[in-house]
């Protein structure tokens, strides 16, 4: 048997809706026999009737009813069609879903399901990632999974979890990443994992350019560096001590995100790394982001703008150099 | 205590009140919030409380016909102008006052403050500062409510006429038809939006034309007359608890004070203010109660006099309650703390 | 070429056509939509073309008309059904394949794709993919063209039924009243948002009742048959542009193809195929001018023709043309450089 | 004469109307004779009729028909009531204002003002710094300036620029700031400024947190330390060279930003530092930023939540006895 990323989160929705009569899924088109623009909800629908629902092309009120049930006790996850359209969402994430709980002492458990990053063609609105903007405020947990298995593992510990999560499931990593199996358990969140050990350079990553970054690493390997790759699984809370420990071992740090550059993942990471482990570094921390113009549709100038294995070598390279 | 006494009342009249017993019940209600908030405004006056003061003189007559006639499992998502609703609904005073006067006791702790008080657990939702948020907040917990397999419930959303040109109004009205929730959404044309009059808010004839595009029943009510609000909100809670489809009430009234209480509204033309739908909807109350004779002078006299008391004691109360200190607060915005990001 | 010279007889029209030149005209326009589209498809299968493919297919007949009664100085804002109408206003078929064949030299230069291409600086604006984003932007493109003085201009913008749930076309329905431009909004009940049918995407009768509650004036329209078509948004546009109010036109047809060319539309049930919302607008009108013997079978086929060799010539162009490659970029998202942010 | 950085950003709009016939305001509340929630367009809808106008409360509408007019030549002024209700035009100002030029070719220039940051008493909803949301994405200038000169001068060169422009304006600010008169020219956009000079540390600043750092400085000159102080002006684009000039200066590096700290400003310029100039630092570069939760409404609870003065010094003292 074998596994795709997105079965993983399908696979992971029939669990949730399976163990936890409270869970109901919310979103454009997940009904019927459709199942989502993606088919990650495939089948729920008939397979849980009344608890998969589709609904207007409104994603202010999908979430604010999302926010709602939760408050009463349900435990609703929400598929964005695109995580560009959770823009319009955004509201009622941050100010209502990120405050509700400091300021009243109740918690809103929703899963916002965002489909997030670039593929081939996709252009401007419909390959954002928007962890940064979701992460710089208070009272949002951000998951960005990069494996089948922590597709899974995470997605039901999303809904464990009594606070909002914004969970950004990588659109490239859908088909392109298979597994075996899936877990019975993952690393809890919050926690990064080392994928690969190295002591040459630490590589912090998360989401779909955690696989870019691996391939870029093999590359390396081959040239005799060792490269320890970190992959955040949670941009917030961000697992700063995994990433010290790591930059201990290596004295050099890049880091790469698929965001946009200002004040991204990537500029965080840094500025934890820099203002709290500033001796352990032998060089210039440096990060590789998509460039600063929106996405674009051709392939030739969307390669060129996301990061890629290509120039995570090059830059790599350079670090190393120094 | 007052209070207790008067809830007792209104729990009796509700296997069955008379209408006047009715009228009354929410006079005593709309005569405290109003006794109440002008206490507000004077603590205001003179620089006790922080923030910004909201009044909802005027509309006591709407507000308290939103709050009167929901059970306690109901949802109430009340408004800036709404203190008269969330008495009725039975929110304690003292939430109010410790509120308005920043005590680490008040439901908000003095992490957020006067009108964005709430107690979800008590079904009265925390309003957030963006207008027509709430319309779909009050959608899902009525949906988790039908999830949950309980029965016979409702939900009132409150909005000016002003939040009613938001999208998330728009998005929360069409979603509350597209789930056929029992929802009542009472809109006040207090004829401002702060400084904005009609004119520049909308251009439709009449607001409650909006019901039929979104699939809801829709009446029309004089704000101002507190028999009208009592027949016309009881019954579309009535319709909407039977099953009928949500519920949109318009009514139209002026709001008797400025935006908030920094705001001397001199943008309110004389000409506005001789309108009808610019009576006082407490003074019209009241004139019927005597033209009716319904109560006796020295009832109203003792009614008004228990309203005092019961504020000065929630203000009194609340004053003797220590603030909040930023290095006892824990600085965590998650209920599970271990998942809180840590910034050195 | 045979575009240019279709476009000479429009202008003609434009000086008071008989109906059925107009019709003749539409007709015309539709077929090359539905020409170009059928073509697109087949490239998309083919793998030559990168990215979604949407069509209007069903839905030429309205397309055709919301482009047919605009001038060049109208302000036009066509959502991803509108091939008709975009041509019909004036869009070079260039641009459609340049566009989707990622030439550099197409309007959006290989930087956006497909249907969100728009040439502002011609009144076609380039729609976002949020729904609703645009009734507002064109609220704005009149309140300028008000601002400087210009005179006899209006402005249409297209929105599904789907789109019309969103907070965004509220709030550009609301303003345009509110601005009272020479709006005309024509949405079109193709029945289905994606895979998600009207029953869950609203809740009221009719969706043309929507009207009154901004302040619009409202008109339903059969949007299988072209000569309504014509007629019922060739007059609001007229009216429009002698200072009605805003105007909003709901046309109803069945979306023959998938959402996008990726979708097989399973979901559509052999039912609503049978319903009579569901025939073929161009098929329609081709009865009718077979019928009516406005056109003989010998220059039907010229037609047919023409459209084919029109569409090939715009493909064959757009091939030769050289794609956008990164290091050619400037990657500066301001037209202002110097005031570019550098990140090294 | 005195003139309050309030009255200098009405001046700079009745000059704009005056002498630019394509500028017109739009927002809740900036017409009739009332002149928006902070009087900051008094009087201007009287003195030019028919071009300050009143809107709907329709933020996305507001945004979305200032875009419209933009394009079609006209300069909009846009005022938000608060910063924090730009969260409802978010989608407009990202998505379509700030990609249209690239993806089109044609220019949108719009100024959005922002009425940003805490003042006493204001709460979750009426506090908010949102510069690092529109910094993070591409194709807008986000200004945030610091002192009365500085608010008249770059928002009469926010309407003379092409693009999108952000105009972060302090609350606290309005009243608090005072200058003698108005300059007929400032710096150009872009460029930061040294506000002090020294040469034991670099504090790098932006809005309020400017003059809590220059209170701070003046404490710690009374010890003897010679703190630079730099105000950025603009947050994006962001001046590195000054920043790193600074730190070349004075080896030590301090960043502080009102708004919440994961990859805010203060993390993009930690950032831009240490990978641009590493080898300037003598010890590792620090933040300060108000706490990740929610704005809290209470005098107390909101003292301690914002940077201020104080802990400015505290955190000063430290990083210059490393
Ligand atoms: C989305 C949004 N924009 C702006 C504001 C600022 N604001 C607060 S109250 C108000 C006027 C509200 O008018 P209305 O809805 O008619 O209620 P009223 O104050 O008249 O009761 C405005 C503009 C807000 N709260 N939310
Ligand atoms: C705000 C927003 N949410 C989601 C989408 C994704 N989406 C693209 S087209 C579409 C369906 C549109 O339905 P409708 O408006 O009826 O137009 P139709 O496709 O039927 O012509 C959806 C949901 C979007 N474009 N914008
Ligand atoms: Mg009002
Ligand atoms: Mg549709």
């Amino acid at each position: 048997m074998s596994i795709t990323y997105l079965e993983a989160i399908r696979e992971a929705q029939a669990k949730l809706l399976r163990d936890d009569q409270r869970v109901f899924i919310y979103g454009q088109d997940v009904g019927g026999n459709f199942g989502g623009a993606f088919k990650a909800t495939k089948g729920l629908a008939k397979e849980f009737p009344g608890r998969v629902l589709n609904t207007p092309i409104s994603e202010d009120a999908i979430l604010g009813t999302a926010i709602g049930a939760a408050i009463q006790g349900m435990r609703p996850i929400v598929e964005m069609q695109f995580a560009d359209f959770s823009s319009i969402a955004l509201n009622q994430i941050l100010n209502h879903a990120g405050t509700h709980y400091w300021r009243t002492g109740v918690a809103v458990p929703i899963t916002v399901r965002l489909p997030s990053g670039g593929t081939k063609g996709s252009g401007p609105f419909h390959s954002q990632s928007m962890e940064s903007i979701y992460a710089h405020y208070p009272g949002l947990i951000v998951m960005t999974p990069a494996t089948v298995e922590d597709a899974y593992t995470m997605l039901i510990e999303s809904v464990a979890i009594d606070d909002p999560v914004i969970y950004c499931e990588h659109k490239y990593l859908y088909y392109h990443l298979k597994a075996d199996k899936l877990p019975d358990k993952g690393l809890p969140s919050g926690r990064a994992r080392i994928v690969r050990e190295g002591r040459d350079l630490t590589i912090v990553s998360y989401s779909a350019m955690v696989q870019e970054s691996l391939t870029a690493v093999a590359e390396l390997a081959r040239e005799g560096f060792e490269i320890e790759v970190v992959d955040l699984r949670t941009v917030k809370p961000l697992d700063t001590d995994t990433v010290l420990a790591s930059v201990a071992r290596t004295g050099r740090l890049l880091c790469v995100g698929e965001s946009f550059p200002w004040g991204g993942a990537t500029a965080e990471i840094i500025t934890r790394v820099t203002s709290q482990g500033f001796h352990l570094l032998d060089a210039a921390p440096q990060r590789l982001n998509a460039k600063d113009t929106p996405i674009p549709y051709h392939p030739n100038l969307w390669s060129a703008h996301r990061p890629n294995a290509k120039n995570i070598v090059a830059k790599a390279r350079q670090l190393l150099r120094e | 205590m007052l209070q207790t006494a008067q809830r007792t009342v209104k729990s009796k009249k509700k296997k069955g009140a008379l209408p006047h017993e009715r009228f009354l019940e929410a006079f005593r209600w709309m005569l405290l919030a109003r006794t109440l908030e002008e206490k507000l405004v004077s603590l205001y006056r003179g620089g006790l409380i922080t923030g910004g003061v909201y009044i909802g003189k005027g509309q006591e007559a709407v507000s308290v016909a939103c709050g009167l006639f929901l059970q306690k499992s109901d949802i109430f998502a009340p408004l800036i102008r709404d203190q008269a609703g969330r008495s009725a609904f039975g929110e304690p005073l003292l939430d109010v006052t410790r509120t308005y006067l920043g005590s680490r006791l008040g439901p908000m702790r003095g992490r957020d403050g006067n009108i964005h008080r709430g107690h979800p657990r008590k079904n009265e939702l925390a309003m957030i500062s963006h207008l027509g948020a709430m319309i779909s907040v009050t959608v899902g917990a009525l949906l988790a409510k039908r999830f949950k397999g309980e029965k016979n419930f409702v939900g009132l959303a409150c909005i000016g006429e002003g939040g009613m040109q938001t999208g998330a109004f728009h998005e929360g009205m069409n979603i509350a038809a597209v789930e056929q929730v029992p929802l009542v959404v009472v809109a006040t044309n207090n004829h401002y939006a702060y400084s904005t009059s009609n004119d520049r808010e909308f251009a439709c004839h009449d607001l409650v034309d909006r019901a039929i595009g979104y699939g809801f029943e829709g009446y029309s009510l004089d704000g101002t007359d507190l028999g009208a609000c009592l027949d016309v909100i009881g019954s579309a809670v009535k319709r909407a608890r039977a099953g009928r489809p949500p519920q949109l009430v318009v009514a139209s009234m002026l709001r008797l004070s400025g935006h908030g209480e920094h705001d001397d509204a001199s943008y309110v033309t004389e000409e506005v203010k001789q309108q009808p739908f610019a009576r006082d909807c407490l003074k019209v109350a009241e004139q019927t109660i005597i033209d009716l004779n319904l109560l006796d002078a020295d009832t109203l006299a003792e009614w008004r006099k228990d309203a005092v008391a019961q504020v000065e004691e929630a203000i009194a109360a609340a004053q003797k309650e220590p603030a909040p200190e930023g290095d006892k607060e824990d600085w965590c915005a998650l209920s599970m703390p271990d998942l809180s990001d840590s910034f050195e």
